[in-house]
């Protein structure tokens, strides 16, 4: 696979995943959303969508956050690239701090961070040509860049990603959901960001069009010096792609550490519980399910002490009461729960 | 009644012609018409006939109250006046006859045995009681006026009397009236319709108008009693067998609104009986088989008039003068200019007649046309005048210039209510104009704002379309007199003036009538060469009436007593 | 369940013969179904998979009988039911069949519960449909089936409404209704795919408890090989409205024959491995209107294409015994495409 | 990913020509007859009134007194009115004054709409309070009950065409503020808005670009209501006599010549000719509306 | 449910200040005043007329205008009618019974044709009678109501003679009989018809769409799948959804129906509050116009007010309580 964009031209360092300088750091993250009650619309509680959320992010590597629909992925990723405003806590992108960042500045810093979003046909807007959805970006950052020359590098960023290039004058609507995603993906690229979060970029998409799209994401990471923050809900996606997994249970993340780790030795029960759900395509193979009980609380009352002690097979009665830290258990593993040690 | 007469009929719009209301002499007549038979020959006893309003009344069924002419429609038909009016307008006795030797004091005789709708019978007592009323410091309505020249009204109004001294009862069928001085109209000035005082018994006089017996049970004296209101819509009215004239040959009236635009469709299918019908479906009503058009003479006329000055409400007196159209030349040729039986053909299908004074013709003083320039339609003429007066095309347009030589407008106003065909007679108007040379413009103005922009004089109202209507009062002074807030054109012509004096001043003209009329007639004669108004058309009243109705008699005082009324199989 | 059981030698309970379910599209009637035909045995779980457009639900909505009217018709073959032609039945008939005979559930719970009616009373709907039994005795019912499908609180969510219950419940209330008459036959239409891993393992133990506890067969139609790998005795793939490859659970993920199923195995990730790219197919499945008429519909997305792929259309073979196939590359199907094509 | 390119049905699939949303959308109300020919008869009233001064010679405001209320003839197509007006010339006239007010308070009323509407709904919080109160405001005056009031105020001295359209259009934006508000409240939930954000487009952008384009249909739509609405409430309130002025021809001023009952009854020649076209018109838009709605929804059959 | 309701009616307060301001800003302006047209020099004078004027308080500085109406409005003291001498509140009270006859008669017979034909057309969608039921609608849709008025007028009244053109009730029956009701329906029914007519049309298309649009829901399938006969499934599962937005409509309908009216009853000589409006506008009748006018705005609020609780009622997802 060649290059088709002189990746130096963008980024000075040649970032491998050795490179150990932080990108993102994230400190107890919070961002709740107002609940408005009745019809006076006034604010009666919150929904507590990200609740204290805590992770470093190196260049060149790729962090995956799991966890079940509803859990804060979204608000989580939303807010890192500040789309929504968080509510306490900082985050610190490439050495300064953007949490308090406004208007000019935080649209200057927004070239550095794209997002590519889960639903590939509300992502895209389906009144403009795919042209110009790539283009847009470039026009906002580079409004006296001569017309000739975005096209032009449009026209590479449709070939790198793997789309004809007469997908210059069409809409949207005339691809199918793969190719969506490659249009989604090829906007976020036009502005040569360090850091791309991608919320949940295949769980629309059909199981052969989702391995293309993976493979793409690989590929451009090593060829862009990406930085990804990968966020899904079916583990076997995210091992795939992440050399770290974070797991969030209610705005939490209750177990962060290494893939393999994560895979081999999950330590937090939520964590047990989730590998163990995972269907596998082996009829040979039997494992044993632990099938937890019941759904997931409420972000808007969520249970007091461990947000999972509710559901979790192996909770006991001080779970209820003590809320656990994330602490670092072994080098680089991290569990907030209060029966490991 | 107030002359229904003005055109508004066509929409449930009022056009607010100012009634010169006389007192509500609507609905009756004596029955001394008897000369005036019916061809359907022989009066028919019972049924019910069906009698259409056009407007909705307002449900003041009271002769001291009543605001509109719909309600006086129908308290002509149950409550009498004392006394009434001949063809002429002339006071002739009804219930009461009177005496007077010096127009100041006057005697009135009631006749014995004239029952109340309640079974009381008349006396004198009610209509004293009626006349403190209107006296009394409570009483709201706009009535004072007529008992104010009654010697101590003014002290009773004031609270300094009891009673008005002027008011004296002789007997229960007696009473003898002063004035406080010697009028040629107090009789027509003076109230005349009673109160029974067993039904206001205890109400407060201020609580009166709001009160049962103006807006539900009502009680008077006429042939008809009141059987059922529905407000706004219908009155049911059943014969009233005691009628001191005889009991009615109907059982019945129903009195009910309609809307203009179901005149004919009601009459065609025999819904209504009678109604007022608009000048324009005349014809149609003329051409239907089962119903006949009936005509008498209407109160009222149309006019142009014209602001020549400035009116100070506080001074009471024309304190500016307007030159646009001081020049009488340039007024007359105006008048000349209009083709006036044309336009009355055309917007009121032929059911009016050309005037060329501001009393209606069928009034008494009416000046005879002999004696009046008649101001034929003479286009020529009128030009020949504009010419004269320097009212020349000096610019070529193909419009005059005024005398010096500056452009000259005729900013025509006229009022505008929902009404369609007041635009296109308002614009027929300036055509004639036009077709004389003289450049035209005109505005239509809502009605509320229009009188209010005449009365205060505003700058934009230069030539101005009107009405007026006319009561058994020949009295103008109120609409022409120069000291006059209605005096609209703001006329000063102290002839005029001093004319409409004498005819009011007994030392002047005393009882003769003859010589009262003489001076008014030499007033016209003045204000018809003066023409600080064209006047256009006076109208007919015009009903349908079905053929089945049989002895109604109509005239200038308006319908004969429904009591006389029948219906044919 | 997932322990091999023949079911070869036991009478099908439903069966589908070339059935052929068409859409008219610009006033052309197109095949979404293509001359599908499988058996379902007595207590088989039979699995549909395949990517999405492929006719899966299309299929399963013709054995219902509940295809849009107008735009959608069965054109061709049999459903039997216990040895009845269903296609054949009046809507009243059929009425008598749908949630007694044959039950199914839908892909979304979210949308597929009336949000005006209370839980209790589309539960009760269900029975008073096909018995006739007092209300009280129809609400006690209830109460035991929402017992039976895991929901806690029974008495108090029979009178709540749908948007008061989670996905997950919601997917349970649907199965209670769904088994409600106790069917023969489940449909089970996607029943996992909006749910998370956790809820989905919940709805499938529920789902596997059922099918033994009540004896019956299940449709389980998906998309995800895991979910059939782990359910499923014998599975169907299907590919643009054929059948591309059917046989038992075992043969299938061991020997998967048809270069679909291959690249469909390769293409997931897996957790248990650690690949660096993954096997994907290009391109989509054609849509209704340009369906190739002629040939292997899987030609163009195929890399084992050959040329005689778009001029052959292969037929569904028996490669192995109990291991069907619809390629070219395998002789059974060659041959069973000379015989339909006599 | 050159293997993809080479793929020969990504080839097939390749149309000569992209169609735009709304390409697709002309294509789709061009084959509905129906709105076609509504289309067809709007254009041919508009145009036709819009050239009434070169189309006809008559005068619509001299009264011709020796020619009043004629029937129909080759001179007078539609006869005269009862003020010897030639019908159809006024016909004409009517329409530009109708149509002239229905398409000036339906433009100003979508206009101010729909700024309220994306404004209240694009920025939320106090903003979209603020705003949205107002609107509440406005929307509490009865339309009909106010212009007639307001009319009243205006009649006469400032009477007019433009004082109508003012009054009507500062009453009646409001519930196309809440519509557009709604439509942005939820298209604001695409992702695709929130990508715009995340690529640096600017507020005003995104409002211009994103949403409003993509509303559009719904606005369009609406306005083709509204417009129907219009004609109807200006002539209606012409006909109550509280509309346009009566000098002026309009449907609704000529409409309420019926109000005479020789005319209702005798002389149709006055009233049909408005009331039909009045009546077609708003039948016509209102197809048209439709046809667009039908056009614009991608769910819509054929 | 009442606490909620209560918070309602006070939020309702403000918005109320507000508009009476502006109604009374616009009596206040509008030209003209109820005495100007009240000249009958016989009867009266200038001064009597001044008089008046002062006594109405016409000549007071505004504010002082202002603050006395609007103490009084909200002590119920809605003045008096210039024009008809009685009090606001009596006059409306006499004219509001037939324009609430009118409006509801209207309503039901909306109703009643509405579902009737909505739910025919929605169950047979693109059949030859959904196009004549969607012809008709149409034709209601654009017929202005005074043109179908007067048209109605024309046929029913007068050449068909089946309908009185006018009033409301025939005065010869006596009231409370059965004659009476019977006569008052008989008089009502037409401009209710014209009344319904734009209610009737707009609904039946609603209904018929959104049936349409319920049918193909996913819950209907499921009700089919669980073996519902058809009958039943549009009988209750889709009505009951496609109700919830029509009820709520009733609100709505409130305000519609009285500005509805003014036309209404101006052309079929209906008594009631909506000629009342019209006749106080052309006689500057302020105390009666400005009443009606501040009703009017109430009841828009009213209206909306039912339209969110019953909308809270009927929808069990937004249940408020
Ligand atoms: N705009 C919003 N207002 C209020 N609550 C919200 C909003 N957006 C999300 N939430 C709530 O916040 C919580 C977290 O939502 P979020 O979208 O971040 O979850 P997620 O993990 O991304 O889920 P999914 O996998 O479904 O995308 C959920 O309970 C959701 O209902
Ligand atoms: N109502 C319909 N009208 C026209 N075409 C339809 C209709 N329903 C389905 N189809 C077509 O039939 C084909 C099969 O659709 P079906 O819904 O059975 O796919 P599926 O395998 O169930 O997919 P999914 O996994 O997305 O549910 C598709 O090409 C689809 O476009
Ligand atoms: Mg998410
Ligand atoms: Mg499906």
């Amino acid at each position: 696979m060649n290059n088709v964009l002189d990746a130096t031209q963008t980024h000075e360092t040649t970032s491998s995943k050795t490179n150990q300088e932080t990108l993102l750091k994230v400190s107890n993250l919070k961002t709740y959303y107002p609940v408005k009650g009745g019809f006076f619309k006034r604010t009666v509680g919150h929904v507590k969508a990200v609740d204290g959320v805590s992770f470093e992010l190196k260049k060149g590597e790729t962090l995956g956050l799991v966890g079940e629909s509803g859990c804060g992925k979204s608000t989580a990723g939303r807010t890192i690239l500040r789309l929504l405003n968080p509510t306490d806590g900082e985050i610190n992108f490439d050495g300064e701090d953007i949490t308090k960042l406004r208007g000019n500045r935080l649209r200057e810093k927004r070239k550095d961070f794209q997002m590519v979003f889960q639903d590939p046909y509300a992502s895209l807007n389906p009144m403009q040509m795919v042209g110009d959805i790539i283009s847009e970006p470039i026009k906002n950052y580079y409004p006296r860049k001569k017309k000739k020359e975005i096209k032009a590098e449009v026209m590479e960023l449709l070939k790198r990603v793997g789309l004809p290039d007469d997908a210059y004058t069409k809409y949207a609507h005339e691809f199918s959901g793969g190719q969506r995603q490659r249009i989604g993906i090829a906007r976020a690229l036009a502005l040569k960001p360090k850091l791309i979060i991608a919320d949940e970029p295949v769980s629309a998409l059909d199981v052969s069009v989702q391995s293309q799209v993976l493979n793409l994401l690989n590929e451009l990471q090593d060829d862009f010096d990406l930085t990804y923050l990968f966020i899904a809900h079916d583990l076997s996606v995210v091992k795939h792609m992440s050399d770290r997994i974070g797991i969030m249970y209610l705005g939490h993340i209750v177990e962060i550490a290494d893939k393999n780790t994560i895979y081999k030795e999950p330590l937090h029960p939520y964590t047990q519980a989730l590998i163990s759900a995972v269907p596998e395509p082996d009829p040979r193979r039997k494992k044993e399910r632990i099938v937890l009980e019941g759904d997931v609380p409420s972000p808007e009352n969520p249970p007091s002490g461990c947000p999972f002690h509710t559901r979790c097979p192996m909770a006991v009665d001080k779970c209820s009461t003590i809320k656990p830290e994330l602490k670092e258990v072994r080098s680089g593993h991290h569990v907030a729960c209060i029966l490991v040690d | 009644a107030c002359n229904g007469s003005d055109d508004a009929n066509a929409t449930d719009d009022e056009e607010k012609t100012e009634d010169t209301g006389d007192t509500g002499d609507s609905g009756e007549d004596t029955g001394d018409e008897g000369s005036d038979e019916e061809a359907e020959g022989e009066p028919q006893q019972g049924g019910t006939l069906t009698y259409a309003l056009d407007a909705a009344p307002e449900g003041l069924f009271h002769w001291n109250w009543y605001g509109i002419v719909t309600d006086a429609e129908v308290l002509g038909l149950f409550d009498d006046n004392l006394i009434t009016f001949d063809e002429e307008l002339k006071p002739q006795p009804n219930i009461a006859s009177w005496e007077t030797e010096d127009n100041k004091v006057f005697t009135f005789t009631f006749k014995e045995g004239v029952m109340w709708h309640n079974g009381d019978e008349l006396v004198v007592d009610d209509w004293i009681f009626s006349l403190e009323t209107l006296a009394h410091p409570d009483y709201d309505g706009p009535r004072y006026s007529n008992v104010q020249t009654i010697e101590g009204a003014e002290a009773y109004r004031n609270g300094e009397a009891d009673s008005i001294s002027g008011i004296e009862k002789v007997s229960d069928y007696e009473v003898k009236i002063t004035f406080d001085k010697a009028r040629v109209n107090n009789l027509l000035n003076l109230w005349t319709y009673p109160m029974n005082r067993t039904e206001f018994e205890g109400i407060e006089v201020a609580d009166m108008e709001g009160s049962d017996p103006v807006r539900r049970d009502m009680v008077g004296t006429g042939p008809f009693k009141v059987n059922k209101v529905v407000p706004g819509e219908s009155v049911e009215l059943v014969a009233n067998e005691n009628y001191w004239q005889g009991k009615p040959n109907l059982d019945k009236i129903i009195v009910k609104v309609i809307d203009s635009t179901a005149v004919t469709g009601a009459l065609e299918n025999e819904d209504v009986d009678i109604v007022a019908v608009h000048p324009t479906i005349g014809k149609d009503v003329e051409a239907m088989e089962n119903v006949e058009l009936r005509t008498a003479p209407g109160l009222s006329y149309y006019y142009v008039g014209f602001k020549l000055g400035k009116f100070d409400n506080e001074a009471k007196e024309v304190t500016e003068q307007k030159d646009k159209y001081a020049d009488k030349q340039l007024r007359q040729a105006m008048m000349y200019s209009i083709n006036r039986q044309e336009w009355i053909d055309a917007f009121f299908g032929g059911y009016g007649k050309v005037v060329n004074r501001p009393v209606p013709t069928a009034h008494w003083i009416a000046a005879d046309n002999s004696e009046l320039n008649t101001y034929e339609y003479d286009p020529e003429k009128a030009k020949e005048l504009l010419d004269e007066a320097g009212y020349v095309d000096t610019n070529d347009d193909g419009f005059r210039e005024d005398p010096n030589g500056d452009e000259f407008v005729v900013n025509f106003a006229h009022y505008a209510t929902g009404n369609p065909t007041f635009e296109s007679r308002a614009k027929a108007l300036t055509q004639y104009w036009e077709e004389v040379g003289l450049k035209s413009t005109l505005e239509m103005i809502e009605v509320n704002q229009y009188y209010d922009m005449i009365e205060k004089d505003h700058e934009d109202m230069e030539a101005f379309f009107g009405g007026w209507g006319y009561g058994a009062d020949p009295d103008p002074s109120a609409l022409w007199k120069s000291d006059q807030l209605w005096n609209y054109p703001r006329w000063v012509n102290e002839e005029s003036d001093q004319l409409l004096d004498d005819a009011l001043d007994v030392e002047v003209v005393g009882t003769d009538q003859e010589k009262r009329k003489d001076l008014y007639v030499e007033w016209q004669k003045i204000v018809n060469e003066e023409l600080p108004m064209l006047f256009i058309t006076e109208l007919d009243e015009i009903y349908g009436v079905n053929k089945r109705v049989g002895g109604l008699t109509l005239d200038v005082s308006g319908m004969n007593s429904p009591h006389e009324w029948f219906v044919t199989e | 369940m997932s322990h091999y059981t023949d079911f070869q030698s036991q009478p099908s309970l439903l069966e589908v013969k070339n059935l052929e379910t068409a859409f008219e599209i610009d006033g052309e009637w197109h095949n979404a179904v293509d001359n599908v035909s499988f058996s379902v045995k007595p207590k088989q779980v039979m699995g549909v998979v395949g990517e999405s457009g492929c006719g899966k639900s299309v299929m399963s909505l013709s054995i219902m009988q509940l295809l849009p009217k107008n735009i959608g018709k069965i054109r061709n073959g049999q459903i039997l039911y216990d040895g009845k032609s269903l296609e054949k039945l009046t809507d009243k008939e059929m009425n008598k069949v749908r949630g007694k005979d044959v039950a199914m559930i839908f892909q979304e719970p979210m949308t597929s519960l009336n949000p005006v009616f209370t839980i209790g009373f589309q539960l009760t709907e269900a029975i008073h449909n096909h018995f006739k039994v007092s209300k009280k005795e129809a609400r006690k019912k209830v109460i035991d089936l929402l017992n039976k499908v895991g929901i806690s609180r029974p008495e108090k969510v029979v009178d709540e409404y749908p948007h008061q219950l989670s996905g997950g419940m919601r997917q349970r209330v649907m199965i209670a209704m769904a088994i409600a008459c106790e069917p023969r036959v489940l449909i089970a239409d996607e029943p996992t795919t909006a749910l998370d891993v956790t809820v989905q393992a919940q709805i499938l133990e529920l789902l596997q408890d059922l099918q033994e506890t009540n004896d019956m067969s299940i449709i389980l139609i998906t998309h995800d090989l895991g979910v059939v790998a782990e359910t499923c005795h014998e599975v169907i793939v299907m590919y643009a409205g054929e059948v591309v490859e059917q046989t038992d659970v075992i043969s299938l993920f061991e020997k998967p024959l048809h270069p679909y199923t291959e690249l469909l195995m390769k293409s997931i990730p897996r957790m248990d491995r650690e690949e660096k790219n993954l096997a994907s197919i290009d391109g989509i499945v054609p849509s209704l209107k340009n369906m190739p008429r002629q040939g292997c519909k899987f030609v163009d997305r195929c890399p084992k294409a050959m040329e005689e792929c778009r001029t052959v259309t292969p037929g569904l073979g028996e490669e192995i015994p109990g291991h069907s196939v619809r390629c070219l590359l395998y002789e059974s199907s060659r041959t069973q495409n000379e015989v339909t094509a006599k | 990913m050159a293997e993809l390119l080479e793929n020969p049905q990504m080839k097939k699939m390749r149309r000569p020509k992209s169609m735009s949303p709304w390409a697709v959308a002309r294509r789709k109300f061009v084959r509905n007859k129906l709105a076609m020919v509504s289309l067809f008869f709007l254009l041919t009233i508009s145009i036709l009134s819009f050239l009434a001064p070169y189309i006809t010679t008559a005068d619509i405001s001299r009264v011709n007194i020796g020619q009043m209320s004629l029937e129909p003839t080759s001179e007078h197509w539609f006869g005269t009115d009862k003020s010897g007006r030639d019908v159809w010339t006024r016909l004409l006239y009517g329409g530009r004054v109708s149509l002239l007010v229905g398409i000036s308070c339906t433009f100003l009323i979508i206009m101010f709409g729909t700024l309220i509407g994306a404004l209240a709904g694009f920025y939320g919080g106090f903003v979209d309070n603020a705003l949205m109160r107002f609107t509440d405001f406005i929307l509490n005056f009865p339309l009909l009950v106010f212009v007639i009031v307001l009319n009243a105020v205006f009649f006469g001295k400032l009477g007019g065409v433009s004082v109508l359209i003012a009054v009507i259009s500062v009453l009646g934006w409001g519930g196309v503020a809440r519509l557009v508000r709604s439509k942005i409240l939820a298209e604001k939930e695409n992702e695709y808005i929130l990508a715009a954000t995340s690529i640096g487009s600017r507020p005003t952008k995104v409002i211009l670009k994103h949403l409003i384009p993509n509303v559009l249909s719904t606005i369009i739509v609406q306005a083709t209501l509204t417009f129907a609405a219009m004609i109807v409430v200006e002539s209606g309130l012409s006909y109550l006599g509280f509309g346009v002025p009566a000098e002026t021809p309009s449907w609704g001023n000529m409409l309420s010549a019926s109000r005479e009952a020789d005319v209702l009854q005798n002389m149709p020649w006055i009233w049909v000719p408005p009331a039909l076209t009045l009546t077609i018109t708003i039948l016509s838009i209102n197809f048209i509306g439709e046809g667009i709605k039908d056009a614009l929804n991608p769910k819509s059959l054929r | 449910m009442l606490k909620y309701t209560l918070r309602r009616i006070l939020g309702m307060i403000p918005m109320l200040l507000l508009i009476s301001i502006v109604v009374f800003t616009l009596a206040l302006a509008m030209p003209g005043d109820p005495f100007g047209g009240e000249i009958d020099p016989n009867n009266t004078d200038p001064e009597y007329i001044e008089q008046k004027r002062e006594e109405a308080g016409l000549n007071d500085p505004v504010l002082v205008q202002y603050g006395r109406w609007i103490t009084n409005f909200v002590q119920g003291d809605f003045g008096e009618s210039t024009r008809y001498k009685m009090e606001v509140s009596a006059l409306i009270a006499e004219k509001m019974p037939n324009t609430l006859f009118l409006g509801i008669t209207s309503l039901v017979i909306t109703y009643i044709l509405a579902f009737a034909m909505g739910m025919y057309a929605g169950r047979k969608p693109y059949t030859a009678a959904d196009n004549l039921i969607g012809g008709i609608n149409y034709l209601g849709l654009a017929v202005p109501s005074y043109i179908a008025g007067v048209f109605a007028i024309y046929f029913f009244a007068f050449q068909l003679d089946w309908f009185p053109f006018s009033g409301s009730v025939d005065i010869q029956v006596e009231n409370g009989t059965f004659e009476y009701y019977l006569s008052r329906l008989h008089h009502v029914f037409l401009p209710a018809i014209v009344l319904g007519a734009l209610g009737t049309a707009s609904y039946t298309q609603f209904l018929r769409n959104d049936i349409i649009e319920s049918s193909r829901k996913d819950y209907v399938r499921t009700a089919r799948a669980k073996g519902t006969p058809e009958s039943k499934i549009y009988n209750k599962h889709i009505l009951r959804n496609s109700i919830i937005p029509l009820i709520t409509f009733l609100g709505f309908d409130i305000v519609t129906l009285i500005s509805g009216a003014i036309i209404t009853e101006a052309i079929f000589t209906y008594p009631g509050i909506g000629m009342l409006f019209l006749d106080s506008i052309n006689t500057r009748d302020y105390p009666v116009m400005m009443t009606l006018t501040m009703m009017f705005s109430f009841l828009v609020l009213f209206g909306n007010m039912i339209a969110d609780l019953l909308y809270g009622i009927v929808d069990p997802r937004i249940r408020v309580d």
